[in-house]
């Protein structure tokens, strides 16, 4: 494979990877998870490697620092040579064990995707900042508190003294992903390995982290290996870009041109696949585009470009009413309520036959509340929810469950909302079952070879178990067994946040074509806006269990009226490096729905903007911080 | 000179007199205390703190001569006072919340005549009294000692007149004992005895090994060999109180028949189990009585071991092949495990189908035999402290008594209730034949064995004198 | 992410199974056919030939007992009542505790509070103290001991899988059969119980083991079962006196449990993997 | 904090009410005192009876319940029917001979099985891990008495270094603690693996190893800590069956502890001494559990704060 890294620069690279390859297993089980992949990282430059789930990204970055050693990989080829610190080159690959542990997190620091399993739960964050001043630079305790009190500083989290006493699971997931940065940037690292930092963090808190992170390396010079796979987010950070495709490196470019002329039709599959924001500008109507994907190692073009014109506004099929659900939380010794949390407070909205209503929000604003709630997982605390006129409160057993045939909800997970001991055709066939649809056992056999065939599956998948999938197929999957009691609304909560975007985008295609066919209605729950503009009719944006907007998606997309969704739009990293970075600085947690009893939350009026267009009235303060 | 260290099984709780009725207590108390009458390690009686003692009245009143300068351990001096206190206590409300006072309720009261006399008044006559007062409860305590520190402090601290007195006691652990040199008897050779109390007989046999005991009392016969193969220690093997024997169930089960348990009785090859599970530490016995016994009649033999002959009497008495025969017996009873096996498989092969039921002892004694709900046959061991048969044959067949849940037999109830209103020792020794004779014609049981005492002893004992009844008296012990 | 294991790890399982089938299914077999290889039963006792040594007498190939009975014999027959009793009364408690424990959990409530309560009082009586108490009541026998280890093992495995089922109770897979519209029973058993049999199997297992040695400890302090009946246990507690004169007469009982235990834990180890088609939990 | 406590002291009372009330019922069931006073002597029915008046066993059960139950309220567990001597002075000879041997067979247990487990877990399906998992299958397979007889046989007998029973200095302890130590290992072992194996995928131990941290530091502090949460809670589960296991284990040893004590007790059916014996130890049950609480929360502050 050729090497691009040094065609054009002159500077000495800090880190050459060349032909790297590492094995799982041995024997007739190997696998080779990272194929004779060679790069270069120059320092203080950001490399990002980009590719979907499974490529290797992961494996590359922890064979980089010999960490694969632990988790029974071995590198069974190529070099990693690093320049370290005092100019001599070192190959990573045969270094003994001790020179490894003075390079890791002196040298060479690392960032997981995970802030909230990164942290040891069991120590303070001084003490976990602090071991590695400690062990690197022979600071005493009195000294590695300081300066970890200077890094919690650096990476702008208030109140350093006292978090340096706290414990991980005191802090938001946004706190310790930035701890996180504090531990890895502590001795000062020559080159910084961020996997996947803010995959897990809600859209402001992740502006907030790349942020920090391009301002630290600026300020230290830092090279930094950054790897994910949203390409929104490699537009705004990398200076260079690797493709990585089953297990080897596809492309690498400068980041303008990989955006501007991928090479490889991987990459181009890629790039088509991406979301991104604004692409609907003007158009009234969610539309469904084609996506390019990867067959025998060849781009391939599928599905067709329509519009989405399947929302019937005559009657609603279903119509919330101040709904309200409430969690109690602290109790006293006697059992009396202390505190609350107000996932969802006096929501309204109605859904139409055939229409998609997405509900945005950040983590923890009540969407999956809301969710749950209609599909009777959770007893609301008060309000009325009406399924095609008939009202839930007012409905006997029976009729409740029958709702919840016509009801479906998918989960964010498909892994874990499959259960791992039973095949996917019993999954798929258990609604049926469960409803009486089908009585007789082939008919039922033949349905669900039918919904497997209808989500893009084969029949005999029916046999296998939920972890000989991968994430797409289970999702697919998932849909499948939603539809095999022949809903009418399904609610998707998170369904395709947590899939590659080439996936992402046939699942998307996918939930469209089923609308148009069976007439659905969705509450589609996410949090991402790209996705968001292309699939839904009408939006609802929540804030701390409220709705602040909602209106057709044009209007909201176009003319945000409440600055929680401005802030929220602005957040999204576009897929575009040649775009000016207009970044507002998105500063602060967002607030906590717990509340002390008898302290209840302010109900926001709203107002009528433009037809259908409503917007909670803000208070000052609100609009100020914003 | 020296120390000597014996294991006992069982911490009796309290070294009151009358408070227990173990054997432990006496192995260790009887060096303690002393009684008015005193019974060698040959079993004789002798005098002890009574130097004579004659019948008066009829046989109803007892007059006991004193020895005199005897002091207790703690100075105070033994004379006529202390016996009347002692049984006073005996017989009264005190004696009443422990097990002794029954075992001496044919004394009405007692008499001090002089500071070196006294008078035992009977209500009934009792011929095996002066072998009671030769332990247990009759022996002779403080009585100052006691009405000052109270009965509580007597029980953990005990004083009596006996040649070696208290110094320590740790419950479940130890009694110490030092010698008492001003002791009637004259001085004990040893400055020292410890009485350890350990349960398990493993465990003592392997402290006996390791030199950290002298004498180990607790030895099932399946360890016996182990101490005789050690050079250190020497087996002592003498012929003891304990009687074992199947008592029989006369009124269920194929044992109501008496040709039947004649036929078990000659089914079972008692001496084939003396031999390879008592590893001959027993003699056969043919009435539920041990040859030391008062009422043992040497003309009386066992029904000689026959399997055909039982076979057929089973045949003919209509028992089935296959027949069940239940036996009930203690499940702590590491040699009676080991020998009911054995009966059982000769019962096997009588063609009977027996089963063995381990019960836990208190259950054992408290309901299954009691209530009769016993099997066909049950196990039972009998230590006979008095050796007289008495003491035995009315308990285990005169009507109504706990022992003796099965058999309401008058003739046998008069002859057992005759010879206790005798005191003519020939006359009362004929009875308890006849009692035994006709025991053993009715085959109420089935009469095992008299099992030896055996004793693991550590080799630099001298002249240890080993009782067959376990209360030993170490005043003439030395060690090397 | 499914993980190929290590072929060593794999190549050592199937080594765990052979060996544990070879030990578990050697022994049921020698128990099964006892009657066939040994008509007597073991009984046949001949008093002139105790404690004859092993591997010396090819009648007699491990040696006699105290009684002159095979020892080769009454430990295959043996293993008929230790294996009775060790696997009904495994049986027994696994029914009643994982039923309870799924009932506690699932439903929470005041079925909880008891059988937690339950569980507490049970964990504060010392086991052995208690056992001798309810044999001395309800006397001794086969049927009694395996009672009694049913009593007192439920709360074992009803405590393990109320754990168990308040883990998966909020798990997705859970609410999304609820959000079907699957039914309180049908969860509870359909996608509760195969989840949490993994553990339970384990401990299984391992209180197999367990109970054929408390009938050893039960028969050490004299509640044993009846010692005509051979067993491992009794033989063991009663070869105790012969330690230092014949140790082949509790060696070998010894040796039987120990390869049985061995093979069950293997076998156990073995099923829990079976038991779970995505290979995640084996370790 | 208090609330819990509170919660914890209502809990640990009914459980001793209810283990009192459950013992000093089955107990009553299962025979009666005043026959083993009296062994297998001469004893009429009239005697006995005088003899349960005087121990006070002719009261219906709910009285007999009830004064004891006022005299635990006042630290007076009774006297024994042996002898006569308050039981509170038997238990506080026994209690701390037992502890003792508790907590010095749970340490063999936790300085044997920590460091295997964590070698098994490091070395998972490797033939040390197997090795480890077989042995601690065989440990299990022993009765404690069999394996109490045989280093008796071994240590003092054969070797002559140990004392055979009895509880005098330091050197008693090695084998009755080593004897339980040895059960406990065995399951401990493969505890300890488990959890170690499942924190050892952690993504916290990769960050741990990706600072440069030795594989002694990352084991032992960052894994272990985490690790030990079921090993704790599994400790305080296992006092109660530690203290069934020494029963056997005293008798063999010839311990004066607790277990002794209530074997005796049980044996001899003196009901004072077995109430007391069992109360106290239901309460030292109850108080490790609440230790183990604690501990909980020292070791794991996400607890602590809740
Ligand atoms: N410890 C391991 N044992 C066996 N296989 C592994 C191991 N770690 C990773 N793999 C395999 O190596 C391949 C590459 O994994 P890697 O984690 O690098 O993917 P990735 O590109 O980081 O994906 P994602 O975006 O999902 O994080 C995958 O097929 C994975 O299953
Ligand atoms: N069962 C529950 N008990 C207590 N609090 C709960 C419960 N379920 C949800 N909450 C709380 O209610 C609030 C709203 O949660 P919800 O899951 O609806 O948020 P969300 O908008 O879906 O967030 P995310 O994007 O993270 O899924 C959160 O603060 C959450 O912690
Ligand atoms: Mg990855
Ligand atoms: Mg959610």
């Amino acid at each position: 494979m050729a090497d691009f890294s040094l065609q054009n620069r002159q500077a000495e690279p800090l880190l050459s990877v060349r032909s790297l390859s590492v094995e799982f297993g041995s024997g007739a089980g190997a696998f080779r998870a990272v194929k004779e992949v060679g790069f270069d990282v120059e320092p203080g430059k950001t490399l990002a490697i980009v590719g979907e789930s499974g490529s290797g990204k992961s494996v590359t970055s922890l064979a980089i620092m010999r960490l694969t050693d632990y988790t029974g990989g071995r590198i069974v080829g190529g070099q990693v040579l690093f320049r370290r610190p005092g100019g001599e080159t070192l190959d990573l690959v045969g270094a003994p064990d001790e020179t490894l542990r003075a390079i890791r997190g002196n040298e060479i620091a690392m960032i997981f995707q995970e802030p909230m399993t990164s942290l040891n739960p069991v120590f303070t964050i001084g003490n976990q900042i602090g071991e590695a001043l400690t062990l690197h630079e022979g600071l005493n305790a009195r000294e590695a508190r300081l300066r970890a009190k200077e890094l919690l500083q650096k990476v702008r989290l208030p109140d350093a003294d006292r978090l340096l006493d706290r414990y991980p699971h005191q802090l938001s997931g946004g706190m310790r992903q930035r701890v996180m940065i504090a531990m890895a940037l502590a001795c000062g690292p020559k080159l910084l390995i961020a996997d996947e930092p803010t995959t897990a963090l809600d859209v402001t808190i992740q502006a907030q982290i790349l942020n920090i992170i391009r301002d630290l390396q600026a300020e230290m010079g830092t090279a930094v290996i950054f790897i994910t796979h949203d390409m929104g987010v490699v537009a705004e950070m990398a200076d260079d870009v690797v493709v990585m495709w089953k297990g080897e490196k596809v492309e690498q470019a400068p980041v303008r041109e990989i955006f501007a002329a991928p090479k490889h039709p991987y990459t181009r599959a890629l790039l088509s696949a991406v979301p991104r924001l604004g692409s609907l500008k003007g158009e009234p109507l969610p539309k469904r585009t084609p996506v390019m994907v990867m067959e025998a190692g060849e781009p391939k073009q599928v599905g067709e470009t329509r519009v989405q014109d399947t929302a019937d506004y005559a009657k609603p099929i279903l119509q919330v009413e101040k709904l309200t659900t409430r969690f109690d939380v602290g109790k006293t010794f006697f059992g009396r309520v202390t505190h609350r949390v107000h996932a969802v407070e006096e929501v309204s909205f109605d859904i139409y036959p055939g229409e998609t209503l997405a509900l945005v929000g950040e983590s923890g604003s009540g969407k999956s509340t809301i969710g749950r709630t209609l599909q009777q997982l959770v007893e609301p605390t008060g309000g009325t929810v009406r399924f095609e006129g008939r009202d839930m409160n007012a409905m006997t057993q029976a009729e409740r469950r029958r709702l919840r045939q016509q009801i479906q909800y998918i989960f964010q997970d498909p892994f874990a909302s499959l259960d791992p001991r039973h095949t996917v055709g019993f999954s798929i066939a258990e609604p049926i079952v469960v409803h009486g649809l089908i009585k007789d056992r082939r008919a039922i056999e033949r349905r669900v070879h039918e919904l497997l065939e209808q989500v893009g599956l084969q029949p005999h998948h029916a046999k296998r178990y939920p972890h000989e999938f991968s994430g797409g197929q289970r999702q697919r999957i998932c849909i499948a067994r939603a539809l095999a009691s022949d809903p009418k609304l399904v609610i998707a909560d998170e369904s395709v946040s947590a899939l590659d975007v080439s996936i992402q985008a046939q699942i998307v295609n996918l939930l469209m074509e089923l609308q148009e066919r069976r007439r659905l209605s969705y509450l589609f729950i996410t949090h991402d806006m790209a996705v968001v503009e292309k699939i839904s009719h009408r939006v609802a944006v929540m804030y701390l269990g409220q709705i602040v907007e909602i209106g057709p998606r044009q209007a909201v997309f176009e003319n945000p009226q409440h600055s929680y969704t401005r802030k929220l739009l602005s957040a999204v990293p576009i897929a575009d490096p040649e775009r000016e970075r207009a970044r507002t600085r998105i500063e602060g947690e967002i607030p906590s729905p717990v509340r002390p009893v008898g302290q209840e939350p302010a109900i926001h009026r709203m107002r009528e903007v433009e037809p259908g267009h409503w917007v909670a009235e803000e208070a000052e303060r609100l609009r100020g911080a914003a | 000179a020296g120390t000597v260290t014996v294991a006992i099984a069982l911490d009796p709780g309290s070294w009151d007199p009358i408070d227990t009725f173990v054997v432990d207590w006496s192995s260790a108390a009887n060096n303690i205390f002393d009684g008015l009458t005193a019974r060698g390690a040959d079993m004789k009686l002798k005098p002890g703190l009574a130097t004579s003692w004659e019948f008066l009245d009829n046989n109803s009143r007892i007059r006991f001569k004193l020895r005199e300068n005897v002091k207790f351990h703690n100075g105070e001096p033994f004379n006529a006072e202390a016996v009347k206190f002692t049984f006073d206590r005996l017989l009264g409300p005190e004696g009443k919340k422990g097990p002794q006072q029954s075992n001496y309720n044919s004394i009405d009261r007692v008499e001090v005549v002089d500071a070196s006399t006294v008078d035992f008044v009977m209500k009934q006559p009792d011929p095996v009294l002066l072998t009671k007062l030769a332990g247990y409860g009759a022996m002779i305590v403080p009585p100052k000692y006691i009405q000052e520190k109270g009965d509580d402090y007597f029980n953990t601290h005990p004083v009596g007149t006996g040649p070696f007195k208290f110094v320590s006691y740790e419950p479940k652990v130890s009694l110490t004992l030092e010698a008492f040199p001003e002791h009637w008897g004259g001085a004990p050779k040893l400055d020292k005895l410890v009485f350890r109390m350990i349960a398990e007989a493993n465990t003592q046999i392997a402290e006996l090994q390791a030199g950290r005991i002298d004498i180990a009392t607790l030895i099932p016969f399946g360890l016996a060999p182990t101490v005789e193969k050690d050079p250190k220690l020497s087996l002592i093997s003498i012929t003891g109180p304990t009687v074992v024997a199947l008592r029989l169930n006369t009124q269920n089960g194929i044992t109501k028949d008496v040709n039947v348990r004649k036929a078990l009785i000659m089914g079972i090859d008692r001496d084939a189990i003396i031999k390879a599970v008592l590893l001959g530490h027993g003699k056969p016995i043919a009435s539920f009585q041990a040859d030391l016994s008062f009422g043992y009649d040497p003309n009386l033999k066992p029904l000689p071991f026959d399997l055909a002959k039982a076979k057929q009497m089973l045949q003919q008495a209509g028992v089935q092949p296959g027949a069940p025969i239940k036996i009930d017996f203690r499940g702590n009873d590491a040699t009676f495990r080991e020998v009911a096996q054995a009966a059982a498989g000769f019962l096997q092969a009588l063609g009977l189908k027996p089963s063995l039921q381990p019960y836990e002892t208190p259950v054992l004694l408290n309901d299954i035999i009691p209530n009769g709900k016993t099997g066909e046959a049950w196990h039972n061991a009998w230590g006979g402290w008095t050796f007289d048969y008495d003491n035995t044959a009315y308990l285990m067949y005169h009507s109504g008594e706990k022992w003796n849940p099965y058999d309401k037999d008058p003739k046998l109830d008069a002859m057992l209730e005759k010879q206790r209103s005798i005191y003519d020792v020939k006359e009362r020794e004929k009875i308890l034949q006849e009692i035994a004779r006709y025991v053993a014609d009715n085959a109420l049981e089935i009469p095992l064995y008299n099992q030896n005492t055996i004793y693991g002893v550590n080799k630099r004992l001298k002249n240890f004198e080993p009782p067959a009844d376990r209360r030993f008296r170490f005043t003439d012990v030395t060690v090397e | 992410m499914a993980q190929a294991a290590p072929a060593s790890r794999r190549r050592f399982r199937s080594f765990e199974l052979i060996l544990g089938v070879a030990l578990t299914g050697g022994m049921t077999l020698a128990v099964l056919f006892s009657g066939f290889l040994f008509p007597d039963g073991g009984e046949s006792m001949d008093l002139m030939a105790r404690l004859l040594p092993p591997f010396q007498n090819p009648a007699h190939i491990l040696g006699t007992d105290p009684l002159g009975r095979d020892v080769l014999a009454r430990v295959i027959v043996g293993g008929r009542i230790s294996l009775v009793v060790g696997v009904l009364s495994v049986l027994g408690a696994v029914t009643v505790g994982t039923l309870m424990g799924l009932l506690a959990g699932y439903y929470r409530g005041i079925a909880e509070v008891v059988l937690m309560r339950f569980a507490d009082v049970q964990l504060a009586l010392p086991f052995i103290l208690i056992a001798i108490m309810f044999l001395a009541i309800l006397g001794t026998g086969i049927d009694k001991v395996i009672f009694f280890m049913i009593v007192a093992q439920w709360v074992q495995y009803a405590r393990l899988v109320r754990g168990s089922v308040l883990a998966l109770r909020d798990r997705e897979f859970i609410l999304s059969a609820r959000a079907i519209g699957v039914g309180n029973g049908r969860i509870i058993f359909q996608h509760i119980l195969p989840n949490v049999l993994g553990p339970i199997v384990i401990l299984m297992t391992l209180n197999v083991a367990n109970n054929i040695l408390l009938e050893s400890s039960l028969t050490f302090l004299g509640l044993g079962v009846d010692p005509l009946i051979p067993s491992w246990g009794g033989m063991l507690a009663d070869g105790r006196t012969y330690l230092q004169s014949a140790w082949w007469v509790s060696v070998f009982p010894g040796l039987a449990i120990m390869f049985t235990v061995l093979g069950l834990n293997l076998l156990g180890d073995w099923l829990r993997d079976f038991l779970d088609p995505t290979g995640q939990t084996s370790k | 904090m208090a609330g819990f406590i509170l919660k914890r002291l209502l809990q640990a009372i009914f459980v001793i009410l209810a283990v009192t009330l459950i013992v000093s019922f089955a107990i009553r069931l299962s025979g009666d005192p005043a026959v083993m006073l009296a062994g297998g002597s001469n004893i009429t029915e009239k005697d006995l009876q005088n003899i349960r008046q005087a121990l006070g066993l002719e009261r219906p059960f709910y009285v007999q319940y009830l004064s004891f139950l006022k005299g635990l309220l006042v630290g007076d567990f009774g006297r024994s029917f042996m002898g006569g001597t308050p039981v509170s002075l038997l238990i506080s000879k026994a209690l701390p001979a037992t502890l003792l041997l508790a907590f010095v067979s749970l340490l063999i247990s936790i300085a044997l099985s920590v460091p295997l487990g964590v070698y098994a877990a490091v070395k998972r399906g490797r033939w040390p891990d197997q090795l480890i998992r077989i042995l601690s299958l065989i440990g299990l397979s022993f009765p404690n008495f069999w394996l109490a007889i045989m280093m008796v046989l071994f240590f003092s007998i054969s070797l002559g270094l140990l004392p055979p029973s009895g509880m005098e200095g330091p050197e008693s302890f090695v084998m009755p603690a080593l004897t339980m130590g040895i059960i406990l290992t065995a399951t401990n072992v493969r505890l300890v693996r488990t959890s170690m194996l499942e924190t050892l995928s952690q993504q916290y131990i990769m960050v741990a190893r990706s600072k440069g941290l030795k594989d002694r530091v990352v084991l032992y502090k960052h894994a272990l800590r985490n690790s030990a949460i079921p090993l704790v809670t599994y400790v305080g589960l296992q006092f109660g069956s530690l203290i069934g296991g020494i029963v056997i284990v005293e008798r063999v040893f010839n311990w004066p502890g607790m277990g002794t004590l209530a074997f005796d007790a049980i044996s001899a059916r003196d009901y004072p001494v077995l109430q007391g014996a069992i109360t106290v130890l239901a309460l030292f049950i109850v108080l490790i559990n609440l230790l183990v609480d604690i501990a909980y929360g020292l070791i794991d502050p996400r607890i602590r704060t809740e």
